[in-house]
């Protein structure tokens, strides 16, 4: 049985949802015979044909655009952006028409926007981005952000069934670096606002998305040989709805939050998760919850300044301590 | 293109008094209070909203934006339901969520507009584009004013039609006017018509106050589009016969223009023509406005009788 | 002497700056001759002529894009957006752009951008939006919302002065609707990144900014009377960046926070101010911090809907009093 | 017009080959792992990019895009910065926080760009229009892919210049390809110099491996412009002679295309040509092609030498 990366999860995912369902089809720039900037939907078009893998001008407001006009027919459109950073050009479509047509008109809209996002890649500001809090503040949007190869495939899938308009970011650092055994015959499908526990623990609650669960699981393997500590940490893999019970349950049991994304700090999911925490379980915190993330500067390109600027596991321990010796 | 029967030409006059009677009716209810969100009429766009929606069969997607009443009439869309939406009502299209003219019908293929301009433009490539996925043979019918015709979806939009060869048609509705903006100092161009070709399909100007030359033209457009041949821009060339809202007094606008244009109402110039060619009399006239106003008046009755939303409801339905 | 509305303040202070500083020009759609769907410039292009008002196609990105670099080249522009809305469309010029060029090369953008928000007037979803926390998660702007006239010019003015993209986020349901005494020969500047305490009180904090400010102080004069109750109301008037001494200053004397605000609750600038009091002044919180805002829905049109979606005083109230009994 | 001199066709020639030179040394440094950010070469845009650029004067705005290397030389910036800028370095323009091609230099007027295509666009209309509005006499001049010109922001913008009459230059740089997608498949016109018809500015389509041919378009339109006459938009018909960016091989790339314009590599046409017209000799060649490499040796040498940034002070910076 062989392994399955995080990239070959996502493009399986396609594949499968492609094969089931013959209104899924996929739009985005370059994704036909060149397969994707990052090779994401190879061997698509030769299999599936023009028709359902469309390569498109460089136009994000007109994906996104034409993928909400699809949908409104029946069909089940896949858009993808190239980079996450360039949805800023597609911002206005999604949460003006994708987001809104269910409550304004009864309308659904079954559309998956994907967007490679995330930094570690020297990719500098503009490659580099992690936009999903924007997205978080626009009523009738979903938003998903799998950690785990088993996730990608799983929330993709389910990202396509949903009848709303779901904001998939993958994480493009993940692409090649992490894989897991998927059988072949294995129907892979995670639900849509469910987190998962990732690594169990008593001590902290380690509250985190995206390629952050892998610093985060480093950080605890460190923090639990070093310090003796078990780090929990809850992988939120849906952020929009958040799972507002694996939230209050993770806390109820620690006593203790460390919140960790890789978007920039201030305006980030973090708030929210905090304020969320704060309304709902402040009764079991015993210390201030911290939240690690980006510096609130764009991504600088030079590494030795991206890395100044990323959390990672040494940022994640030294918020642990803290937060323990409160 | 072959020439227009006599019960098209029936079908545009009356639509297009509805409309007009309509906007009326909901101007006078706006003046009295009882619509309290923007009020953006058609006056004077009749011929355009009308004459071109009216092209459309039951398979097509209409997607109608501010100033379009006429082009939900001409797809069959009730008086009431119109009011009833107007009104804010429980039973309006949009159940009280959405203002005035935004509102859809699944049931007739029209898709409410958002305010965003030009917006709608590549949604309704989309859903050309959707329905010949489906193996339908259905067109897409949008509109854009020659204000919004400068947003940068209005470009997107169109390309991509052009090269999905899109069953797409879109209308520019020149009426010389955005909001107090005149036509001169939004773009530079000759003819909007003419940005066309930067996107490689058929763009031809028509004179916006006569239906039956834009029926001919849009005709033609929505069949090429439904053979195959793909989208098409174009201009129709009218004049915007009131402020831009029912709260502007017009002040700015161009005194001499807007007699001219007067003089060139659609909705007379179509009267004329059709009693000239005996297609009808005066009494089918009277007849015909008598029972549009007779509709009108039952249907905002029934409107301003029906219940409000249930404010406990405001949250249901951001998700499908 | 006469008394200020908060509309014309907002013209007072940009015919003073731009009778001040000939750097500064206005550019927007209907400004000139209409005087702005708002009357907000009435007058101004008589005064100052084309080169300085200049109305624009119906282009927003382009509005800004040209503002941005107008900034770039010495001059300091005032672009208005028509409605707060149709930022939307000019998102990307903001935070790709506008927000990034002094981090990225050291050239700063002064640039202020007017935009018209908030609901309260029938507008229905696409003429009531507050936008304010999409640009709370971008570094490198600035984001101001001014509650009272004197603010409204301060604030304006400051911003104009500033060396930075200043989204100033004017509510249109108070343009008409308050006014207060402004001398004319006084110069009113509102530093950038500084409340105020709009009222003072001993017992709760209610953290709000722009058009709630007054119905928190409603809220406020009603907890007086009927419970007793002395509500510190912290008017935030600059929301990026928050002022912290202000926040904490509050909480450690009041040791319970409501959060007010007219956007949408989720991913709305509330629970930013709730993250950072937690890590900045847990130990003087005595309750869970309760955040009051707009449902999570489009603006609904009905009056009878967009009654039950907004915050105001009762919702306000009610919420005090559940802190006030934690 | 009048003739180019032949300084400006030396200069010309030079600056190509340095473009050229510094491209290959560039490429080297990522196969070597030294850079570590996307490497987009101008291989066989020489011509246009540097031809274009060469135009302006001191007080001009220039705009340059990923492939416009040339440009930035053009105008005056200096290898050692353009290496210190890819290599990261603390004393490179953007002191490291910005990759490769996205530099500014305000002492030569250089904006960079985002690489989000078509955002520079308004934003040079913008700058033309400070310029004026204080005076100046200065033109801004703004490049685009045949791709990027897709983009709501190419309409927006190009529209905007049109109306206030800006100062304005937009060079279409149609290499035929936009990452792997071929021209044909981006957009429908017969050609995009078209699209200023629907702007109402002129628009030319112009060989882009013929650098004296493009010096003499852009310089009349830039002199138009800085007369007051307004925006103009050229489209620069060429061939991107390598992949998308340094890790692309290019499969997918018209072989038989891009050896047909291997034969008019525009660095061997401008040789060749200035070899006709005896303006240089073969050993003037040999000794330009020698200064550049040791140029460019040199500047590699010390930039490879320079300190990286002091990662304390990442946060610096992010307000004025
Ligand atoms: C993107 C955007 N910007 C601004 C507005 C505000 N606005 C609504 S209608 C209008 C004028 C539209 O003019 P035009 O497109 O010519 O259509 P008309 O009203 O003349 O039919 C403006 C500026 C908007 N709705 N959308
Ligand atoms: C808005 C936006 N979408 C996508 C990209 C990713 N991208 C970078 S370069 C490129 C191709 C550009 O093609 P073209 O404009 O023809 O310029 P060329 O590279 O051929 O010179 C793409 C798709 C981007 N930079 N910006
Ligand atoms: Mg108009
Ligand atoms: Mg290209």
């Amino acid at each position: 049985m062989s392994e399955t990366t995080y990239l070959q999860a996502i493009h399986d995912a396609l594949r499968e949802e492609l094969l089931r369902d013959p209104r899924v089809f996929l739009l985005g720039e370059d994704i036909g015979v060149y397969g994707g900037a990052f090779k994401v939907t190879k061997g698509l078009l030769q299999e599936f044909g023009e028709q359902r893998i469309m390569d498109t001008p460089i136009s994000e407001s007109a994906i996104i655009g034409v993928a909400v006009g699809a949908a409104l027919t029946g069909m089940r459109p896949v858009a993808e952006m190239q980079f996450a950073d360039f949805i800023t050009v597609g911002f206005s479509q999604i949460v003006t028409n994708a987001a809104t047509l269910h409550y304004r008109h009864g309308l659904a809209v079954p559309l998956v926007v994907r967007a490679p996002s995330g930094g570690g890649i020297h990719g500098g500001p503009f490659h580099s981005k992690n936009p999903e809090a924007w997205f978080m503040h626009q009523p009738g949007l979903k938003i998903v952000a799998p950690a785990t190869a088993r996730d990608a495939k799983g929330l993709l899938k389910s990202s396509i069934r949903d009848d709303n308009p779901v904001l998939y970011f993958e994480n493009k650092f993940l692409y090649r670096r992490i894989k897991e055994v998927i059988a072949d015959e294995e129907e892979v499908l995670v639900p849509l606002g469910r987190a998962s526990v990732y690594r169990p623990g008593r001590d902290v609650s380690l509250i985190t998305y995206g390629a952050m669960v892998h610093a985060a699981q480093q950080a605890a393997e460190i923090l639990a040989t070093q310090d003796g500590i078990e780090a929990e940490i809850i992988n939120l893999r849906t952020l929009k709805p958040l799972d507002q019970a694996a939230l209050t349950a993770t806390v109820a049991k620690t006593n203790r939050v460390v919140i960790v994304h890789e978007a920039n700090l201030t305006g980030g999911i973090g708030g929210e998760i905090s304020a969320l925490l704060i309304e709902h379980a402040f009764e079991w915190l015993d210390a201030p919850i911290k939240r690690i993330a980006s510096l609130d500067t764009p991504t600088p390109y030079s590494p030795i300044l991206e890395e100044a600027f990323m959390p990672d596991a040494v940022k994640i321990i030294a918020a642990v301590r803290e937060v323990m010796h409160y | 293109m072959s020439s227009i029967s006599d019960e098209i030409k029936i079908k545009l006059l009356t639509v297009m008094l509805k409309t007009r009677a309509t906007e009326e009716k909901i101007v006078s209810l706006y003046r009295q209070g009882q619509i309290v969100g923007g009020v953006y009429t058609g006056y004077g766009l009749e011929a355009t909203t009308v004459a071109s929606a009216l092209t459309l069969e039951k398979q097509d997607y209409l997607f109608p934006i501010h100033r379009d009443l006429g082009a939900h009439l001409a797809k069959g869309q009730s008086v009431l339901n119109i009011l009833l939406q107007y009104l804010g009502r429980a039973d309006g299209l949009s159940r009280g969520r959405e203002s005035g003219i935004h509102f859809s019908d699944t049931r007739l293929r029209i898709i409410g507009n958002v305010s965003h301009l030009g917006a709608m433009i590549p949604v309704a490539v989309g859903a050309a584009l959707g329905g010949r996925m489906q193996g339908e043979s259905s067109v897409a019918l949008n509109y854009i004013g020659e204000g919004g015709s400068n947003i940068g979806d209005f470009h997107e939009g169109l390309n991509f039609a052009a090269v999905q060869n899109a069953p797409f048609v879109l209308i520019i509705e020149n009426n010389r006017y955005a909001y107090s903006t005149p036509a001169y100092k939004s773009s530079r161009c000759e003819k909007l018509a003419d940005r066309a070709i930067g996107y490689g399909m058929p763009g031809v100007q028509v004179d916006g106050n006569d239906a039956l030359e834009i029926y001919r033209i849009v005709k033609a457009a929505v069949q090429r589009a439904r053979e195959g041949q793909g989208p098409s821009l174009i201009e129709c060339l009218t004049m915007r016969m009131a402020g831009h809202s029912a709260h502007d007094d017009a002040a700015y606008m161009d005194k001499k223009q807007l007699a001219e244009y007067a003089r060139r109402d659609p909705i007379h110039l179509l009267e004329r023509r059709l009693l000239e060619e005996k297609i009808i009399d005066r009494s089918y006239l009277t007849r015909v406005r008598q029972q549009v106003s007779e509709e009108i008046e039952a249907a905002a009755e029934a409107a301003l009788a029906a219940p409000l939303p249930d404010p406990a409801g405001v949250s249901d339905g951001v998700y499908a």
